[in-house]
């Protein structure tokens, strides 16, 4: 896929998030016990041979440049091609709202424009899969498509995936539309935003839009010139998590302590890599029982885990309970802590004898470096 | 010369033949420790840690484990412009191959590289111990004393001075006397191999050795009794912490064991003292639902169904259901099918043990070396 | 296997003698050409332009100005968390020391390097070529031939097909025939060298040839004649551009000449096959008011103050007022000074021309070989 | 110096450049034939052993991710510690103007707090000299202060370093005050906006003026409490050149044409590292005549060239004139085009016959990618 340019778009929608997203954007959110979701597509963009990449930074921009550094992860510290972070640039001249993202595209335009690469793959980080790009590009070039789209069908999904995109066929199985998921039907097309296109494609709908001022998103710019495009869909049958909001970040997470859907995450198609933090092992002490739980590198558990997953570091001492919670990385969980359906991010501290539950349909959630303890938050 | 700049080089060509099968595919420094680390990461990481940048790793035996574990360097922050970590192997040249004869043969050998970093001291380190130790305060030490050479040395127990090189010193830690594995010693400080060296003088006495044919290139034998001799002043570095030689089986499966205890010196936790390793990209570990697991360092990629206790687990290893694993060292990749009874062993990398295999006993303090084709009791 | 992924094995041990002072000190493949290249460079960057990201590189000869040279592979983009560039010497097993005895061989016992990296083809190259060329092309021809292998060869001019391997092919580019030097020719095709292997194929050939007490473990005389005479597909893929072999001072001097013609083949300004190699972190050459340069190479750091003509500097060259430098090579660091007249030499890296010495003359066709010491006259 | 942390503000005016700035700080200027301007106080930072610094980026942030990148050239691309940029943050909903340099500080607080060094050390760029700052750091140190101002006593220089800071001292030597110089004075000391700075009195400094809003820049700050604070005031001796006009730009390229000048800044206390463009040699055709010129590799010469600084890659052809100029990376100068006293930008096209004629005291400026040929700007 080297003659493919990987596009990766992070100005998601992370309202739905609260104290989670208050310094990161949707990309940025820990996954898995190690990993922050945007691994995910940056991996399988690197393992299916895409070795140019633009990553277009929303607003939150600092925690985007800490993760992703210079690529050295995924491979992509380059003199010739690798990893190129684009941030917003603000205009306050220009008369126009800066909404979506093909004004981003249009002030970066020379970056597409002098890359090598003829094709392009647009995607987003939040449709989390470890899915096989190098069969689904050779699908595209195969179809001689000047835009193709990847959907899954998803059946018995009444009111999940709601907001994301579904794409709708003709009674002749022809492609006709891309429409906005209510969580009316129990089956349907899902769109997983992602897009390979010619780059001369690229180029006449970003200026035709831009000189219409008729689109925000590519994916409008798209609609608007249906007729003009050939348009090829490419099913993805593998396992797909959409992280969109609080409750699916959290499915999507407890997803994984299921052996094949971990199995297929971490393995099908390639490792997914992620910025190294040279923790030891994890340490398992005299009073540990641990059930059913996933658990990163550099953790003491002295406690009792189950059906949690818990980040590189943690500590958890003696006389805990610790149920059905996400515990992020470098927390400390001071003893006869009892947890159930909770969220702790990065560096939270648990005070001694701390009681904190959640429900499974909205968990307790514990915001960056907070330190809860009994009398109250300090 | 650079003023006060010093760089490492680090001897890592030796086999440890007593370490049995784990070396015979790799020399000693590569040989895996403590869950996730080679025993080079110690020495190397401690360079990094005591802002030690250039470091020359003298290869000989075997070294491609070793050349792929180190790559680049990057994962000890030694990937750099210039300088950076460097592997030394043996080369030609118009006299046809010249491999290593000793220790200070092997860096005679690479007098070239070192004239190219330019340093003011030179570090000669080993990459057969467990320790960690910041190197930049016995530089200071060596300053301070206006050393020409500074020996690092450790409290041994009296029982075992016999096993080593022991060094006795005045109450300036000048050192007055060397004696080589002393039936009756007069001291219990033993040398840990590690020399600190105004390179100008060691550069000249290394040139000078080399001219002598009965020499065998060797710092302890040769080098150093020398310079003592011609009245070079010579301090001994008292190092107090955990340091360990792990020189047979027995010690090694010892070493790991040590870990377990909560409040082990070497504390592999110590944020700003981190071992650093190179990077395998796994997911975390999996406990399952039937699995119970006490006492024991367990690292990325694992899956465990059965019990393990006071164990140490490397990556990627399948304990199946109604398996229990105890008091055992297992290398990465291991599979150990249902209904296994392990006590007191070393598993080596990618082994298969077979469904209801027992191997020793919770009575016997002897020690197991398992490898694909074979088990060998410790000494 | 990863389908269709080749790696390439860069054989840089050789001496080359026949450029005499050149290499003393280095291997040839780090002898510097062109004003800011190693010979190696070539086919390093020939790799990095190709989309070959792995190259083994198996010296043997002096390698530390190599070793030096390629770092970590950083200047060819080489530098890769897996993969990327990797120096691999001789290195000795529990049977000791075992130098690379021939081409094959060095192949040979890097058997386990390539396993790693587990590649459907082995590309091997020679570092002693100066060219521009896609392998990825080589391998797109070896694919559609369906060959078990591909030699890449040139078209020589008639009268110097005896110093070279000639292969015989027909129409369709199939080789029928290998003549070593051959006294009457006929073709006109030279290998270069340069060899594609599928992996598979060749380990098993490698494996087998190391058990024939009487193999020099080569590929040219053992390896291919041995493939030939099983029946293996062996095609000649025919390459169009600029190669030169610089093996005697001359044909060095020759090589660096060529590079002054406008429409040289080599074109070193082509931004899409750019020739990369180590940077110096030097600023810009300074033109002094009384000099004068015309038809010149020259490269960062240097002061010209003298006239300069036909001639290719390399880094940090000072040539004084009132000097004459005439199609001459001059490597880095050298400073000419006043009232000097230097006609067809090539000057080694930081000789120093004393005041009002004349070397050569412009109605001579010998070159002169300028060392620290003394000057040789070429062949 | 590894217990001292650089930060490098860039947040210079660089409204006196005109399209020379256009899409780049002051910092990105080209300079010298293969440097940026920031190269060089860069280069004094990690030749002096400063090895974890902090670059604040003004809005133009583009150009300063595109050369610094990971900090490769000057070997900062590291695990610990190594080379950080910070971009603005933009929040609408403070009332408080962003003004100055003490906001940015504020919001990247962490950064300084979590660093291992006890020292700060605060430069600008373009204050362009090589400077051995770990001689200044060891005066620093040894004189106890809390703050440490660098400067040079410059002598003949009226009208010239207009706009400037000039360091006053009492008549018993002691330091009294920061003021603007306007170009009465013929000699006076220069402050080359360097300072030392405990860590702890940096956080005292900025805490204060973030509370009592009496401050926007870092050096008001230090005003504000120089009753507070023990400072110590450092000479430097060495070569400076000031790059804040389009004049002094001219002049500061000019100026390397002087031997003495280029020796001191290219080697003096170090190396000047920058990004490699892996350029040939540069050839020098059969018509070329060169005098007093500095050139980069990469050139290929066939014209006369005179006072001048050509970049990297520059292609003259026979014919041309070239004289007193400063001509950027990827320029070409078609046959017969005379120009003097110009500057032209990156990548610029100068057709046939062409004749551009500046004048020292305001060169002509031909802007990025201009091209330019007799029948007008095409």
């Amino acid at each position: 896929m080297k003659n493919c340019l990987g596009m990766i778009n992070l100005s998601e929608n992370d309202g739905a998030f609260g104290v989670l997203c208050q310094n990161r954007p949707t990309s940025m959110l820990p996954f898995a016990g190690r990993y922050r979701v945007i691994d995910f597509m940056l991996s399988n963009m690197v393992n299916s041979g895409i070795n140019n990449i633009g990553v277009f930074t929303g607003n939150k921009v600092r925690s985007v440049m800490d993760h992703l550094g210079s690529g050295q992860p995924w491979d992509l510290d380059r003199k010739i091609n690798g990893l190129f972070l684009f941030t917003p640039t603000y205009d306050y001249t220009s008369i126009n709202a800066k909404v979506g993202d093909l004004d981003l595209f249009f002030q970066n335009k020379s970056f597409v424009k002098n890359a090598k690469q003829e094709h392009l793959f647009f995607a987003k980080s939040y449709m989390l899969a470890n899915i096989d790009l190098s069969q689904a590009y050779e699908d595209y070039i195969a179809s001689g498509a000047d835009i193709a789209i990847v959907y899954k069908k998803v059946s018995d999904v009444k009111n999940r995936f709601i907001g994301c995109d579904k794409i709708n066929f003709s009674e002749a199985g022809e492609f006709v539309s891309i429409g906005h998921n209510l969580g009316m039907e129990e089956d349907f097309n899902l769109s997983l935003e992602m897009y390979f296109m010619k780059k001369t494609v690229y180029f006449d709908l970003l200026f035709d839009s831009v000189e219409k001022g008729n689109a925000n998103y590519l994916k409008q710019a798209i609609l608007n010139n249906l007729g003009k495009y050939k348009v090829h869909t490419i099913e993805y049958k593998g396992y797909v998590s959409c992280i969109n909001s609080i409750r699916n970040y959290f499915d999507a997470n407890m997803a994984i302590l299921n052996p094949e859907i971990s199995n297929e995450l971490f393995f099908e198609h390639g490792h997914i890599f992620t910025k190294v933090k040279d923790e030891p092992s994890t340490h398992y002490m005299k009073n540990a029982k641990v059930k059913n739980s996933f658990i990163a590198n550099g953790c003491q558990i002295d406690g009792y885990v189950e059906n949690s997953i818990i980040f590189r570091g943690v500590k958890i001492e003696k006389g805990c309970i610790v149920r059905n919670s996400i515990i992020m990385q470098k927390t400390h969980i001071d003893e006869n802590v009892h947890l159930n359906y909770t969220i702790l991010d990065k560096r939270t501290t648990i005070n001694q004898g701390v009681t904190l539950i959640g429900d499974p349909s909205l968990p307790y959630i514990g915001g960056k470096k907070a330190v809860i303890s009994k009398e109250g938050n300090l | 010369m650079k003023e006060g700049k010093m760089i490492a080089m680090l001897l890592a060509g030796g086999q440890g033949s007593r370490l049995k099968l784990l070396t015979k595919e790799v020399a000693k420094p590569a040989v895996p420790f403590g869950g996730k680390y080679r025993i080079i990461d110690f020495p190397l990481s401690n360079c990094s840690n005591s802002n030690i940048f250039d470091v020359g790793i003298l290869t000989q035996y075997k070294p491609y484990q070793l050349n792929s574990h180190i790559g680049i360097g990057s994962a000890w922050d030694l990937d750099r412009r210039s300088g950076g970590v460097r592997i030394l192997p043996p080369y030609t040249n118009e006299q046809g191959g010249r491999w290593y004869k000793g220790t200070a043969n092997a860096i005679f050998e690479n007098i070239s590289f070192v004239d190219e970093l330019d340093p003011e001291f030179v570090l000669i380190l080993s990459g057969d111990h467990i320790y960690k130790m910041d190197y930049s305060k016995m530089l200071d030490f060596h300053i301070a004393k206006k050393a020409d050479i500074t020996i690092s040395v450790i409290q041994v127990p009296w029982d075992e001075t016999s096993r080593f090189g022991i060094l006795n010193v005045d109450e300036d830690n000048f050192i007055t006397e060397f004696e080589e594995k002393p039936k009756h010693a007069k001291s219990n400080l033993a040398s840990m191999g590690i020399y600190i060296f105004n390179w100008k003088l060691l550069r000249a006495y290394l040139i000078a050795e080399e001219k002598k044919a009965e020499s065998a290139g060797d710092f302890g034998k040769d080098i150093i009794p020398q310079m003592k001799a011609d009245g070079k002043k010579t301090y001994a570095y008292q190092f107090e912490g955990y340091w360990k030689d792990v020189g047979t089986v027995k010690s090694y499966w010892e070493a790991n064991m040590d870990l377990l205890s909560e409040d082990n010196e070497l504390d592999l936790y110590d944020s700003n003292w981190k071992i650093y390793t190179k990077n395998k990209h796994l997911p975390p570990q999996y406990i399952s639902c039937g699995a119970s697991v006490a006492n024991s360092l367990i690292n990325e990629g694992c899956k465990i169904e059965g019990n393990v206790e006071n164990s140490v687990l490397f990556n990627e290893i399948h304990i199946k259901n109604t398996s229990n694993v105890n008091s055992t060292v297992i290398l990465s990749g291991v599979t150990i099918e249902e209904n296994c009874n392990i006590y007191n062993a070393v598993i080596m990398e990618d082994v298969v043990i077979k469904a209801g295999t027992t191997i020793g006993s919770p009575d016997s303090d002897v020690v197991y070396l398992v490898s694909k084709n074979k088990i060998i009791e410790s000494e």
